[in-house]
């Protein structure tokens, strides 16, 4: 029986061993360490998918769950889970150089934290796995080492530990209020957290934890980040750690507080979102900026979508989110080389056709062109939304709708460009090879899920439905008394 | 004007919370898991320290997710300062040699004392680490020239890493959960008690100090200021 | 009297961590602001200890084997030492960023620092820099950049 | 008791105004060990002694040594007043 935890504990591992796999006489084989690892625990959780038939509740140490850490593990889980190795591979920083080794070790400990994410079950170790992941951010943002990313990755340490001591504030508050950790348990005693305090004390874990997820008041440090750290950094923290932590979030919200008070807040948050990162995107004149902002706004609609509720809510939100991680990771790979403005990447096209035509295919993607998931994954959210019908989730239709407009505004002037006949300067250099590889595998799962939609569909259907089953959530990890799966 | 603005969001703020924080109950909580972990920690776990028995054996792995953390720390550290080496070669006066002398076993006992006493009395790991960071910073403050390499901090720093990680997942090879508490517990109270954790605490005391330490090494270096 | 030693506990928690936030939002000083973080983290510490405090309770160490009285809740203080630890590694971090800062743009000052990095940011994009709109929510117009006085170190 | 309370309290909070106002940041950083001593004492007195030996070594001892190593490197520490190179809290 293989055990989904070796899936992050492997990482981990690889982290602390590769400094010194790199100094020693392993020192070719350290170049494969780190990716080797992550394509095992990638099998792992693949294995785990394969076999998995119902949700499963881990007890870490064997404690019984009320008192120790416990994983819970179904679909939406590992399928986060999966998606954190199998990204995090296709973005690896290569290298074998000191600094190298360093930024290698530090993307290790971001895939172990967000796996972390992905499959905990408790809010303290929820807390501590977000930290490191942040912790982790901070080092990677700092690494290209321009002085630009020293003021960036500063400004977001001093943002991201303002807002873990707010959510240390929010989990202080729930522990005051109930004396537990547990996510289950605190499951079953929700009505004592639906009143003023336990909707401050939500409030807070959203804007402790939304500040890696690029939610609204919190995500000033983004352009500033993506617009100085390499590329490949900006893709990870764009599209994998955002969406890892947006999940911890849609759990909490779904177990510990489901009131409507809260979704509204998560709505407000997400429909500002939305329209303060596309007009920014609009007005931006070079990519990386322009990429981070309208990261921001497809954020926004994350969050608008996990507001719906029901299983529609957690469906919309997750295709969404899956979207927007292979999208974005996708456009940030392929701009890895175009550093100018956007006026500068004339004739991009002619100095790398394939380069140009994925750009235009995840865009249009992005956009929401109806073959295309992007089509329907913002289909769900509207369609949700309009079934709804509240004034706020009419006035976020609207939201999305006219952000939309806007985003297909900037998309096309960069596709212009691209065409164009390049000018007097020189065009910008074609991608990286590897770069090419991995866009072009992301370019194939998106057109493998626009083949494939229905069966799909069913799929996320049913995962959703597993999803938002709070009872069988407090069923699975407290019912089995013993904690032995 | 702007810090007008921020000092009424901040007094709102403050009210805010006052008012939030006046409606809880001060010293009479409701500890769902804190008793259920007093009542069942001296036979699960065996440590005499029933916090020590939280932080290794029920939040082992909170734990573990905090070494990360200080590691990510010093490995980004690194990463931003890069491999300084300290340019002030002129050794201490004797008065500072002689003191380091004599302190460095003194704090190396002490440190080790709080680390495997840990499931005993108050401290442990992280409070004997930081001890030990200190024994293995302070020659540097004496012998500037001597400790420009900290390799041999890496390595404790990794193995003790990997020891800890290796000792949860032998639990996971019996066939047990990830850091599961194995061994014979033993006599609560006694030193060799309470099966892995004091091993565990071990571990974690030699990489919270070798982390710290060369925090401070590479903090101390002086590349570039030299006034 | 148990009610209010439980408000003046209280009033020390919050006042740590409003203090240590206001540091952080008013103060321009790159030093300070790392400062003040710590400040706000021990008062968050403080709120998390007085969630698991019990009356006439002592502290979760078992003497002789058998607990001889009620104990306090053990849990926040293991969460709380994990908090402190997360802390000092995330300061040391910080320190190390504000020294890089400190050498490249000769600069203690976070509004100094960030105009030169929107302006370095800018340079590397190709736009031409001065005239950025692109600032975020909240970026406020920044007086003449102030000339530090005679570089100490470089 | 509940002097002793009030009274920690009211010394800590003074510590920690002094942190964000002293225009000396060595003076600062021994303010912040003096706040970390007062909230070590407070975690005594709420039965927490595990935590209050931490925050003594940790926030008190450790914390104001990587503090001041950086005053140092950053070349800010020294001890006479008025010196408050690009201190311009506005």
């Amino acid at each position: 029986m293989t055990d989904v935890t070796l899936a992050l504990v492997l990482p981990l591992l690889g982290a602390f061993l590769l400094p010194l796999l790199a100094h020693g006489v392993l020192r070719r084989l350290a170049v494969l360490f780190g990716p080797g690892l992550l394509a095992l625990s990638a099998l792992l959780l693949f294995g785990a998918w394969s076999t998995y038939e119902s949700p499963y509740a881990i007890a870490l140490g064997g404690f019984a769950p009320p008192l120790g850490i416990t994983f819970y593990i179904d679909r939406l889980a590992l399928l986060f889970a999966l998606a954190v190795p199998l990204v995090t591979l296709l973005l690896w920083p290569g290298g074998s150089d000191e600094a190298s080794v360093r930024r290698q070790s530090l993307t290790l400990l971001l895939a172990a934290s967000l796996t972390g994410l992905a499959m905990s079950g408790d809010l303290f170790n929820l807390y501590v796995f977000y930290e490191l992941a942040a912790v982790a951010s901070y080092g990677l943002a700092a690494g290209s080492g321009s002085g630009a990313a020293f003021v960036a990755a500063f400004r977001y340490l001093l943002l991201s530990a303002l807002g873990s001591v707010i959510a240390l504030f929010g989990i202080a508050l729930i522990y005051f209020k109930t004396g537990t950790l547990n996510l289950a348990q605190l499951a079953t005693l929700s009505e004592q957290l639906a009143n003023p305090q336990g909707l401050a004390a939500f409030a807070m874990l959203v804007i402790g934890f939304g500040v890696k997820a690029e939610l609204f008041p919190v995500n000033g440090w983004v352009p500033e980040v993506y617009g100085a750290a390499s590329r490949r950094v900006a893709a990870l923290l764009a599209g994998l750690a955002s969406k890892l932590v947006v999940l911890a979030i849609v759990r909490i919200l779904l177990l510990v507080f489901p009131g409507e008070e809260a979704r509204q807040l998560l709505l407000v948050l997400g429909i500002l979102g939305v329209v303060s990162g596309e007009l920014a995107a609009w007005q931006a004149r070079d990519i990386a900026r322009m990429l981070a902002w309208s990261s921001i706004g497809q954020l926004g609609v994350v969050f608008v979508a996990f507001s719906l509720p029901g299983t529609i809510g957690l469906v919309a939100g997750v295709t969404v989110a899956l979207h927007h991680l292979v999208v974005k990771s996708a456009l940030f790979l392929i701009a890895e080389r175009w550093g100018g403005a956007i006026d500068g990447l004339r004739g991009a096209a002619a100095s790398s056709w394939l380069g140009a035509a994925l750009f235009v295919l995840f865009a249009l993607s992005l956009l929401g062109l109806p073959p295309l998931p992007g089509f329907w994954s913002k289909f769900l959210v509207l369609s949700g939304l309009a079934e709804g019908g509240t004034t706020l989730q009419l006035l976020a239709l609207a939201a999305i709708l006219i952000g939309t407009v806007i985003e297909g505004a900037y998309l096309l002037r960069v596709i212009t460009r691209l065409y164009a006949a390049p000018d007097s300067q020189a065009p910008p250099p074609p991608q990286r090879r590897s770069s090419l590889l991995a866009s072009g595998l992301l370019a194939s799962v998106l057109i493998g899920a626009a083949l494939f939609i229905n069966p799909l569909w069913l799929g996320l259907k049913d995962l959703a439905a597993s999803g938002v089953d709070t009872s069988g959530y407090v069923e699975t990890v407290l019912g089995s008394a013993g904690g032995q799966r | 004007m702007r810090n007008l603005a921020t000092l009424l969001f901040l007094g709102g703020l403050g009210f805010l919370l006052l008012v939030i924080t006046g409606g809880l109950v001060f010293g009479d909580p409701p500890m769902l898991i804190g008793r259920g972990i007093q009542q069942a920690a001296p036979d699960q776990v065996g440590a005499a320290n029933i916090v020590t028995a939280v932080v290794l054996g029920y939040r082992g792995l909170d734990t573990l997710g905090e070494l990360s953390i200080l590691f990510a720390a010093a490995t980004a550290g690194g990463l931003v300062l890069g491999s300084t080496r300290s340019r002030n070669t002129r050794p201490a006066g004797f008065i500072l040699r002689t003191g380091v002398d004599l302190l460095f076993p003194l704090l190396l006992v002490a440190g080790l004392y709080v680390v495997i006493h840990g499931h005993l009395t108050p401290g442990g790991g992280f409070q004997g680490g930081v001890i030990l960071a200190a024994a293995f910073f302070l020659p540097l403050l004496a012998r500037p020239q001597d400790v420009p390499d900290h390799t041999w901090l890496s390595v404790i720093e990794g193995l003790a890493g990997t020891a800890f990680i290796g000792i949860g997942l032998a639990a996971l090879y019996q066939g047990e959960a990830f850091l599961t508490p194995m061994l014979d517990k033993g006599v609560l109270g006694e030193l060799v008690s309470s099966g892995t954790l004091p091993l565990l605490y071990l571990a974690v005391g030699l990489k919270v100090g070798a982390e710290l330490a060369s925090l401070l090494v590479r903090l101390s270096g002086d590349d570039e200021v030299t006034s | 009297m148990s009610a209010s030693i439980g408000l003046v506990f209280f009033v020390g928690a919050i006042g740590l961590s409003l203090i240590g936030i206001a540091g952080m939002l008013l103060s321009n000083h790159l030093f300070r602001m790392v400062l003040a973080l710590a400040i706000a983290e021990a008062g968050a510490n403080l709120l998390l200890i007085l969630a698991g405090y019990r009356w006439d309770a002592v502290a979760p160490i078992l003497v002789d084997g058998q607990p001889a009285q009620a104990m306090v809740d053990p849990v926040p203080q293991a969460m709380v030492l994990t908090a402190i630890v997360i802390g000092v590694g995330v300061q040391a971090l910080a320190l190390s960023l504000v020294i890089r800062v400190r050498q490249r743009y000769g600069t203690l000052d976070m509004r100094v620092a960030r105009q030169c990095m929107q302006d370095e940011l800018d340079e590397a994009a190709g736009v031409t820099p001065g005239r950025s709109q692109e600032r975020p929510a909240g970026g406020r117009p920044l007086p003449t950049p102030i000339a530090e006085a005679g570089g100490r170190h470089d | 008791m509940i002097w002793f309370a009030a009274t920690l309290v009211a010394l800590t909070l003074g510590a920690a105004l002094a942190v964000m106002l002293l225009r000396n940041l060595l003076a600062a950083v021994a303010a912040a060990s003096v706040v970390s001593l007062g909230v070590a004492v407070m975690f005594v007195v709420l039965q927490a002694p595990d935590v209050a030996m931490t925050e003594a070594v940790v926030g008190a001892g450790l914390s104001g040594l990587i503090l001041a190593l950086a005053l140092r490197r950053l070349g800010l520490a020294r001890l006479e007043i008025g010196d408050a190179q690009g201190e311009r809290d506005a």
